[in-house]
């Protein structure tokens, strides 16, 4: 079945006051031309889960379309904070439930499989359990090993609405290949009630076929498929581009005051109708031609 | 032979000595890179190097902006994912050495990377744990390194991000925890942990510093053995690692 | 690490008594020449897990090498049944743990992960729960979901003390590539104490460096790597070799009586001293190459 | 128009009208295979199609000796692992129809492949489970094929592999499982189940036979309605497929 669709479209099958979990880490495979869309078309009171915190929730909760964040922590690595979820969470704009890489994993792993809940060692005797248990008591509880008596704590499954996933290659059902470390995406997409998958490239069925092995996100979660070359601009994509330092150091300037914030998404956001003049504004084909993945390196 | 060294080039020596060859280290952002690879280019060529979103043995082309950068992934054995790595290998109680960058920590070795200031009042967020409090929770033992300041080496931290143990004696072991630190490389000495207490404990000094000026700047006393040598200074090959290697373009070592 | 042994240092690692974990389906990647070489070696007392009974454990247990199986049930494909495990149940010289699939893969997934409990739906209301609570009432437990109240199986972790597994390709550290579906693998791998691979082709650590992301066992979960070609036949390798037909029918043949199955022993396993031997008994060079998988279809 | 066509054929055919397109179906061993291709290669193209051993969407050249054999996996659009699809999939949730075969059936659905006669006493031990247990246990609903034998559809089977109903009524719903069985299949009738007893219930009787020739050769009284349609025989574009392209060495059709 041929779920190809615009950005637009997809995005709109997003209802405000949905729980979205990303696809990015730090600042590769981000959702950008996604966040910018929903932002564009107002969509509001977003819940966002992922592993660890990156550029695409940051941009998010900076224009205000998120209310709540389930997440690991999270930064721009080298090039910064994630500034606007720190503020948010500083002065209680934002409900952020913070957790570890690993339990946030785990939660994806158990809505994956259809688990009720979830053991895991982490958390324990830390404040991040300490204030989870005080943000909401019905997230997290303690459970008696029926083997061997010890206590350890559960887990709830996380059970997004969808997931945005960030890929290289995908088919027209979804199908798709991601290559380089795959984080916590395979288990979102299983947890989550359907996948909207974003890829650099859309390959024929055949070519699925001839490497299933590789299919990592089967076309059966998948609701819609986006074709959109650099989606994940200014962040990386292995294989396909290199983040855009200089793009990404704009944005960590224009974190410094809702001003600046607001002039920056006035300039790459609102003053842009859609993703290829977003591309056009930080410079068009000579720009991203210079990005483009070595063959080898694959960055 | 008197060598030129930074304090952040001896961190890294010094992390590098702590681990053996054959191990499974976990290693999180920073120094414990430069650390690891180190060792690994030195006498511990067999280490297996796990990073939490999913990376086996690479040979990284420097140490990039961070984990997210392809740069350090180059050339791995192994791509896959956080339960992978953080599943079936650290929480499945696999992993030797998990090798840490702190902003705070207190005389047990609790690490706090999620907030400074107040936490029912004002403060300010910071990067959270990511995948430190899992390999603090899971590892067979933990190394911490981070920067020598009062307001650093704290007799609280505000935010438990990343148990160390906990409130010392066997309060960790208690809490169903694996493990603990056993070492905490500053820019100014090397600390252990007493057996039974759990208090860090003063093992080395940095060649450059004293005594008096490392216990200065602690917010807290560490025990003190009566006697305290100093810290091996880096070799010059290991210099050379370092400089012409691990971190040509000075991200963690500037 | 160089970790290339050859199968008999590899099998004289395994005490009798050991719990193993076998790779095979059905007749496909089953550990044939190493169940050859254990039968040889004279260990006992084996416990054999795996998802799907195989040819690599009706052998064995033929051959009077196992005590104690923990599987979800299994049969020779169209060629027919597991007649030694089954006879062994039948007069009860075998303990057999019978689960279905995915309670074995959940216990391995339980292992891997470091869970010490995995709740399932599977199982409940059957007579293979029954009959399992019957034999241990050790290993199996009921569980109140703490977040809902409701009911649940709880399976115990499933830690075989090693993992035998047959791939394609692999390293001589063990980092290994398994082609066509993995079933049950991967979990038995990280579920384990430790593994040994037993490859088909042994390739340079480059070469896996140039795809890691198909490297699904990596080699710090290995102490033997072993290279064997043809090690699975008369089963199939994916795109090595297409499972020989005259040799299983022979086996199922030989199945019939204590005396047929002791002529089988002594052509196939005692009358030859290795691998390499067993080979030229089963038809050498030619009837090999009549196997070899078309590189197109895979077998 | 009169076409010549076995009961295994018939079988295959009026498996395959059971299912919708864009379902997900989970498929064991034997005439269901047939049956979903069928119905794949017809009416229902946007079927997915799932082997428990990890197997998504495969075009099989033939249906092989079994799930073991490449010739089924042929073509496959994920090849992948047991939790993956018998996890990801059928304990998730998301699997429409489990579609089975089975040695003995009684009348609430209840399945056994795993030995024949008294499990305390003498018995004949077979296939056991494999993923029919889970799949019978998670799927929205399951369709089952089966001989029409009176050792065959019993009035209680001597073990329960696979659960269907359970002890009839809401059992099965109170031992916390979903769907249940909605079809039977056999090469006499095709039975479904009362929505309150959940009692096997006569649906329509095969061409070549008769009311009595269904009941008499069952071990238990299944409900039975005033009027009970013949089933609908296959097409001849349906015999074509299965026996030119779907099962061309009559494997299951023999």
């Amino acid at each position: 079945m041929n779920k190809l669709v615009t950005l637009a479209d997809a995005v709109a099958s997003i209802p405000s006051g949905s729980h979205v979990s990303l696809s990015g880490f730090a600042i590769t495979r981000c959702n950008m031309a996604f966040a910018r869309e929903v932002i564009r078309q107002e969509i509001k009171r977003l819940t966002i889960s992922q592993c660890v915190g990156a550029m695409d929730v940051d941009l998010l909760v900076g224009a205000g379309a998120v209310e709540r964040m389930i997440y690991g922590g999270g930064s721009l690595d080298r090039f910064g904070r994630l500034a606007w979820v720190n503020r948010g969470i500083e002065d209680g704009t934002l409900i952020a439930e913070e957790y570890s890489s690993l339990s946030i994993a785990f939660r994806y792993l158990a809505g994956s499989l259809g688990l009720p809940f979830i053991p895991i060692r982490s958390l324990a005797a830390s404040d991040l359990m300490k204030r989870l248990q005080e943000q909401d008591a019905s997230q997290i509880a303690t459970i008696t090993d029926p083997f061997t008596g010890d206590q350890w704590l559960a887990l709830k499954p996380l059970l997004p609405n969808v997931s945005v996933v960030q890929v290289q290659v995908a088919d027209e059902e979804g199908n798709a290949w991601i290559l380089g470390p795959r984080w916590d995406n395979t288990e979102q997409v299983r947890a989550s009630k359907r996948a909207i998958v974003i890829a650099e490239e859309i390959v024929s069925t055949e070519v699925i076929r001839r490497e299933p092995e590789r299919t990592v996100i089967p076309g059966l979660l998948v609701s819609h498929v986006v074709h959109l070359p650099f989606a994940a601009h200014p962040t990386s994509v292995y294989r396909a581009y290199d983040y855009d330092a200089e793009q990404i150091e704009a944005y960590v300037e224009a974190q410094n005051t809702r001003e600046s914030f607001r002039a920056y998404l006035d300039r790459y956001v609102y003053g842009v109708k859609d993703h290829w003049e977003y591309l056009e504004r930080v410079g068009g084909t000579k720009r991203l031609s210079a990005l483009r993945a070595d063959p080898i390196l694959g960055y | 032979m008197n060598l030129e060294y930074t304090s952040s080039e001896l961190m890294a020596v010094a992390g590098a000595r702590e681990l053996s060859d054959g191990q499974v280290v976990a290693v999180g952002l920073g120094l414990p890179i430069v650390a690891t690879f180190l060792a690994k280019l030195t006498h511990a060529p067999n280490m297996t190097i796990l990073f939490e979103l999913g990376v086996i043995d690479p040979e990284p082309i420097s140490t990039g902006v961070g984990l997210a950068d392809p740069r350090v992934w180059h050339r791995a054995k192994v791509l896959s994912s956080f339960v992978d790595i953080l599943g079936a290998v650290l929480h499945k109680g696999r992993v030797d050495v998990g090798f840490l960058g702190g902003l705070e920590a207190d005389q047990y070795g609790n690490i706090n990377t999620t907030l400074i200031g107040d936490p029912r009042g004002k403060f300010r967020h910071m990067i959270g744990s990511g995948g430190a409090n899992d390999i603090a929770s899971s590892a067979r033992k933990t190394i911490l390194i981070m920067r020598h300041e009062a307001r650093k080496l704290k007799q609280a931290v505000s935010f438990i991000t990343s148990p160390g143990y906990v409130g010392g004696g066997d309060s960790r072991m208690r809490a169903g925890l694996l493990g603990g630190p056993s070492r905490v490389i500053t820019d100014k000495a090397i600390f252990g942990f007493d057996p039974t207490t759990k208090q860090m404990t003063l093992l080395s000094i940095h060649p450059s510093t004293t005594r008096e000026d490392v216990l200065a700047n602690m917010g807290f006393a560490p025990i003190v053995p009566e006697r305290v040598p100093f810290t091996e200074p880096p070799t010059a090959e290991q210099l050379r690692l370092i400089r012409e290697q691990i971190d040509p373009q000075r991200t963690y070592l500037g």
